[in-house]
């Protein structure tokens, strides 16, 4: 860091405790007065075809390793002034928030496009694993063909 | 001892979240171990062999088959990840 | 709204106020299970050229009429289940929260791709004024080409 | 009664945010009080003249300069906006 590159502090967490999007979103205004954007975004559990429940299981430090190096990549590619990545797991009902990413910027095109890069590259590449309760039974997921074509067009656009 | 770690539907196929493991002292790579579960742990080798897809993680660190593995490593198999 | 479309509320609001980013943002999880993702973009007041202040100006009734127009372009555009856009007025310091908008969906590119349209949407038709306060002077401010071009894009990918 | 409303830096240009100005019989449309105010008020007149990008508002709502106009109804001229 020098007096032309301002910091970018790179935040992340995978947890099982909830999280309270409003006091991420603040913490990334830090920079008060550089800080012009902030785009951030949400997913939540949902009810498609009768999920009861989703449970996440994380690997304690690859996880978080895998989270911290999305974010460099963000800053490395976009001029950022602020990550934060929040992943829940263990048992996650419908309607509870999964996963927060938020990102700073001097201006609203890069955090828009930051944002959206974190959360395409969380479905293919955070090591996470994913199941879904249903009343017929249990499935574990993979990332769909969509999924990984979304991250693919990243690298197209490199 | 080698502590050996599955993830997602990978333990539910054998059977176990986690295996310990008695060091030999020839391991070097983790193809070493892999070749020794065959004879050890012909039902859990299999499994590996069969999976597409899986990732490797020495002491939570992504590698190949051919990282290097010491006495109280922690192994890992991770099947496809998804997130978000 | 029947059956097989569902809902997608839509509230804006032009305020001298402050605003509640965590509130609005849970405001728009209430479709539970059926919301899966949602996106939102915070504009903040920056310190660029010295700029000491800036106030926005507002036309009341036809502000917010212009703020609903283009939420309901977005809803008419994307399968989306909720949008929030509240945009502030009056005299507003560096640090400063701007303007909020934030968009439910239930799946995360719905969300993120209609979060970025209304972002690019407000810096050219909603319809607010926008003056800089320096050392040297007030200055109106005026649609960037950078701007125009950001809204001509949407029209192109239409 | 006919209300006019200025914004922005047009408000500045022509010297005030708002004008009230008497109900001429003759008024159908915006473009005749564009006319009368060439008239009454010619400094107004020209500088709404010279601004490109005008828009045009009868009661709270974008029309043309061939938009209604009636007794008691709000008239406003916008210069280029700019939210976000």
């Amino acid at each position: 860091m020098n007096a032309t590159t301002p910091a970018c502090p790179i935040q992340v967490a995978a947890q099982f405790d909830d999280f309270d999007v409003g006091a991420l979103t603040r913490r990334l205004y830090a920079q008060a007065g550089a800080v012009g954007a902030v785009a951030t975004f949400v997913g939540l559990v949902r009810t498609d075809d009768d999920v009861l429940a989703l449970t996440l299981q994380h690997y304690p430090g690859l996880t978080e390793h895998s989270l911290q190096q999305l974010a460099a990549e963000a800053a490395a590619r976009w001029p950022l002034l602020g990550i934060e990545i929040v992943h829940r797991v263990g048992r996650l009902n419908p309607g509870e928030q999964i996963v927060y990413v938020g990102v700073a910027s001097g201006h609203r095109r890069e955090a828009l496009t930051a944002c959206s890069y974190l959360a395409d590259q969380l479905k293919t590449r955070a090591i996470l694993w994913k199941q879904e309760h249903r009343p017929t039974g249990d499935t574990w997921l993979e990332p769909s063909d969509a999924d990984n074509a979304s991250v693919a067009s990243w690298h197209q656009q490199a | 001892m080698l502590r050996v770690l599955f993830f997602g539907s990978l333990a539910e196929q054998v059977g176990m979240a986690e295996l310990a493991l008695d060091w030999q002292p020839g391991w070097q790579q983790v193809q070493d171990v892999l070749a020794s579960l065959h004879r050890s742990h012909p039902a859990i080798a299999q499994v590996l062999a069969k999976r597409r897809g899986l990732l490797i993680a020495v002491n939570q660190r992504i590698g190949a088959a051919t990282a290097a593995i010491a006495d109280q490593d922690e192994l890992a198999f991770l099947p496809p990840v998804t997130g978000g």
